[in-house]
């Protein structure tokens, strides 16, 4: 084993392509390992109940006008679920925002159900409002998979948002000095032996975007992509993001048109 | 009780694939909750699965299964049309039967 | 040197400010030239305090606003300002208060391993890790490991021990700024992370000759069984 | 009283003796949930408990699972017997508390061959015990459980 090649691939970030014998050959193994895991998780995934869950309460009359949300307009028309979540975030006239699935399930909720949102927004992950939220965006999400991700900044407030949304992703702060960019801001890199994708390109960009909601093993629990956000800021040492706040609608449409072209494979299944 | 189960079956050649997930938080009885305080044991232990109201599969389980269950398996026989029907008991006694049709 | 601090902090104040270098070809709407009351509204109205983690963390001082354009901060055109952040952070570098580098390698291997602190769901007063192994493959042994930063095997044994060697290792780690202005890496002394005997161990992973970073030939045994 | 009301009540009688000595009696009964097994602390035991005791290691006894596990709260695992006559299959975790997973009963028209997810706290054995034709066999593979995210 040449120790000085082996610290210069790794210097280079390259070292699975170059470095020779044993270094290679025990990531080669660890990654294989963990790719096997990973297709072994495909088939069966528990995001399917929480879809159902979501499925019932889409439909199930409640709060105070005693209406479901099927004639929630998702963008595509009121009442039109599938394919809807593929072409969010957007600008939506009557609210005169850019919204993502999860504010807009709050617009439709307050509209037709009569509910106030606020206790869903104050709500921690774990509690029943937004076990709704979760599950809801289960199910919208799933009505989406395998659609292309179909996300083009056309309006200027949709414009905005993208370029909002893009310096959101490189602004640093906090005692760590993280930004979003830090760790998805370089391609092919991980973190632990999670790979990271590069939010700023089309494929990465859907690797992240295109997979959220998603079950996680981890925690044995569904996670929305405003929790995924959420959780990404407490990693990265930031005060705590406000729940369908503009700074993560921002983001999510940072993402959504990076990776438009792409494929939907919501809910998806992690770590 | 609980939260219904998502159940998948496929006849192919002959055989019957059965895929069934579970709504479960199968607590292991060794986690403590932010106060400090053991979250009881409670987990599913006893699975049957039924093909045309024939037993086919008799599982038991220990905490060790994970949350939110997920069993597959294949049993000879079946078409589509046949009925599958998969119950569950947890250690709390709590039980709940989901059914699917074979496709 | 808290001269040449106040100066960056005042061209960092131009760079965000934009008109005198809407020159650069960046688009008006990001960057340099940007609409910042836009964006300084959207973080207002977006963030709020939660445990620990306050809004003041949004507050950027002149290294996090100079990084957080990272095209202009890469630029040619930005060469002398990194230079001065650079020299800016070496400047507040604590070296070791009793001139000893090395501390425990066991007990730098627990920090490198650990990812804990700072988040709004960490107490204060408790420990914080090192999250040395989220970005850099660091003990053979250990094959979950980051790579975002380089690898570290072999650390000691490949470059030496000699003063120099541990001064620039140290500074490092006190303050990755001081050597690249807008490496990844956190400032784990300047910004308090790590304590001075936290950041000993850390060195001691890396320096000493029985640490398993610099273990000889065993690199080939320790991958995984199969 | 009927034959059948006294089966019934000797039952019952044996299900209350059971609950005084503190046993703790579902409202369904389990047919075969063997707390001793799934009580094990030590693989000894839990082969004891099966009437295992030293089964023989056979290649016909197949555990397919990835080598590495990125969480240890989720390990897919497949357990396979191609050995005929196979009446039970059961998936033991070495390093668990209780080394006992899951045991499932195979019936005559069941393909020895199920799919389920386990639990495992770290690094471990797993093994998978077959009984076929009144006899034991077993297989044991290692999963690596690694540390994963930011570890915050």
């Amino acid at each position: 084993m040449d120790r000085v090649s082996v610290g210069i691939a790794a210097f280079l970030a390259v070292s699975a392509a170059v470095a020779t014998a044993a270094y290679a050959q025990q990531k080669d193994a660890a990654q294989e390992g963990i790719e096997a895991y990973r297709e072994a998780l495909q088939d069966g995934n528990p995001a399917e109940l929480f879809e159902l869950s979501g499925e019932e309460l889409w439909k199930t009359p409640a709060g105070p006008k005693k209406d479901s949300l099927e004639k929630c307009d998702l963008g595509l028309g009121p009442g039109v679920v599938k394919g809807a979540y593929a072409q969010l975030p957007r600008y939506f006239a009557d609210t005169d925002r850019v919204q993502d699935l999860e504010s807009r399930l709050l617009t439709c909720m307050e509209t037709l159900q009569g509910k106030d949102p606020k206790p869903y927004v104050e709500a921690s992950f774990t509690a029943p409002p937004k076990e709704e939220m979760i599950a809801l965006a289960a199910y919208v999400s799933g009505q989406s998979k395998d659609d292309p991700i179909t996300v083009k900044p056309k309006h200027p407030k949709e414009q905005a948002m993208y370029d909002l949304g893009k310096r959101m992703f490189y602004y640093q702060g906090g005692p760590y000095d993280f930004a979003c960019a830090t760790c998805h801001g370089q391609e092919g890199t991980r973190i632990r032996l999670q790979d990271l994708p590069y939010i700023p390109g089309q494929k990465g960009a859907a690797a992240g975007w295109g997979s959220w909601p998603a079950y996680r093993v981890s925690s044995g629990q569904m996670w929305s992509m405003q929790w995924r956000l959420n959780d990404c800021f407490r990693q990265q040492r930031f005060p705590e993001p406000v729940y369908t706040s503009d700074a993560t609608i921002a983001l999510s449409m940072y993402m959504a048109a990076n990776a438009s072209g792409e494929t939907m494979k919501t809910p998806g299944i992690k770590r | 009780m609980g939260n219904p189960m998502k159940i998948r079956a496929s006849a192919k050649d002959g055989v019957t694939e059965i895929k069934v997930l579970m709504s479960h938080e199968m607590e292991t009885g060794q986690r403590k909750d932010a106060s400090g305080t053991v979250i009881p044991a409670w987990f599913i232990n006893e699975v049957t699965a039924k093909l045309d109201g024939k037993t086919v599969m008799q599982a038991q389980w220990g905490p060790s299964i994970s949350k939110n269950p997920y069993l597959a398996f294949k049993v000879k026989g079946g078409k589509a049309g046949d009925k599958v029907s998969v119950t569950w008991v947890d250690s709390k006694g709590d039980t709940r039967t989901d059914e699917a049709t074979v496709t | 040197m808290k001269h040449a601090m106040k100066h960056a902090a005042f061209l960092a104040a131009l760079l965000l400010a934009g008109p005198a270098l809407s020159e650069t070809k960046v688009a008006p709407s990001w960057g340099p030239g940007a609409d910042d009351a836009a964006f300084t509204r959207m973080l207002a109205a977006s963030f709020k305090d939660k445990g620990i983690a306050k809004i003041d963390r949004l507050t950027q001082d002149e290294t996090q606003a100079f990084c957080s354009d990272p095209e202009a901060a890469a630029s040619p055109a930005a060469a002398e300002k990194r230079l001065r952040i650079e020299a800016a952070n070496l400047a507040t570098v604590k070296w070791p208060s009793d001139g000893k580098w090395l501390g425990d390698w066991k007990e730098g291997e627990k920090i490198a391993q650990s990812g804990r602190g700072n988040t709004w769901t960490d107490k204060p007063g408790e420990p914080n890790g090192g999250n040395c192994y989220n970005c850099h493959q660091i003990s053979p042994t250990e094959i979950s490991y980051g790579t975002i930063g380089p690898s570290l095997l072999q650390y000691g044994a490949l470059r030496g021990r000699d003063e120099e060697t541990m001064k620039a290792a140290w500074a490092k780690i006190y303050n990755a700024k001081s050597a690249n202005a807008c490496s990844n890496m956190p400032r784990a002394g300047h910004m308090g992370i790590l304590g001075e005997t936290q950041i000993k161990h850390l060195m001691a992973l890396l320096f000493d000759p029985n640490s398993p970073v610099n273990a000889q030939s065993n690199s080939a045994k320790s991958g995984p069984a199969q | 009283m009927t034959q059948a009301a006294m089966e019934r009540r000797q039952v019952l009688t044996f299900l209350g003796a059971l609950a005084a000595a503190g046993f703790v009696v579902p409202r369904v009964a389990l047919a075969n949930w063997d707390k001793t097994a799934f009580d094990a602390k030590t693989m000894d035991d839990a082969l004891k408990a099966f009437g295992a005791g030293a089964p023989a290691d056979s290649g016909d006894v197949q555990i397919i699972a990835s080598d590495i596990a990125e969480n240890g709260a989720v390990v897919p695992v497949q357990a396979v017997s191609k050995l005929p006559k196979t009446e039970r299959i059961a998936i033991l975790v070495e390093k668990n508390p209780n080394m006992l997973a899951a045991a499932f009963d195979i019936g005559p028209d069941t393909i020895p061959e199920v799919t389920a997810r386990i639990k495992m706290g770290q690094t471990s054995n797993v093994m998978v015990l077959v009984k076929a034709d009144g006899k034991f066999y077993a297989t044991a593979k290692e999963i690596k459980v690694t540390l994963g995210g930011c570890g915050g």
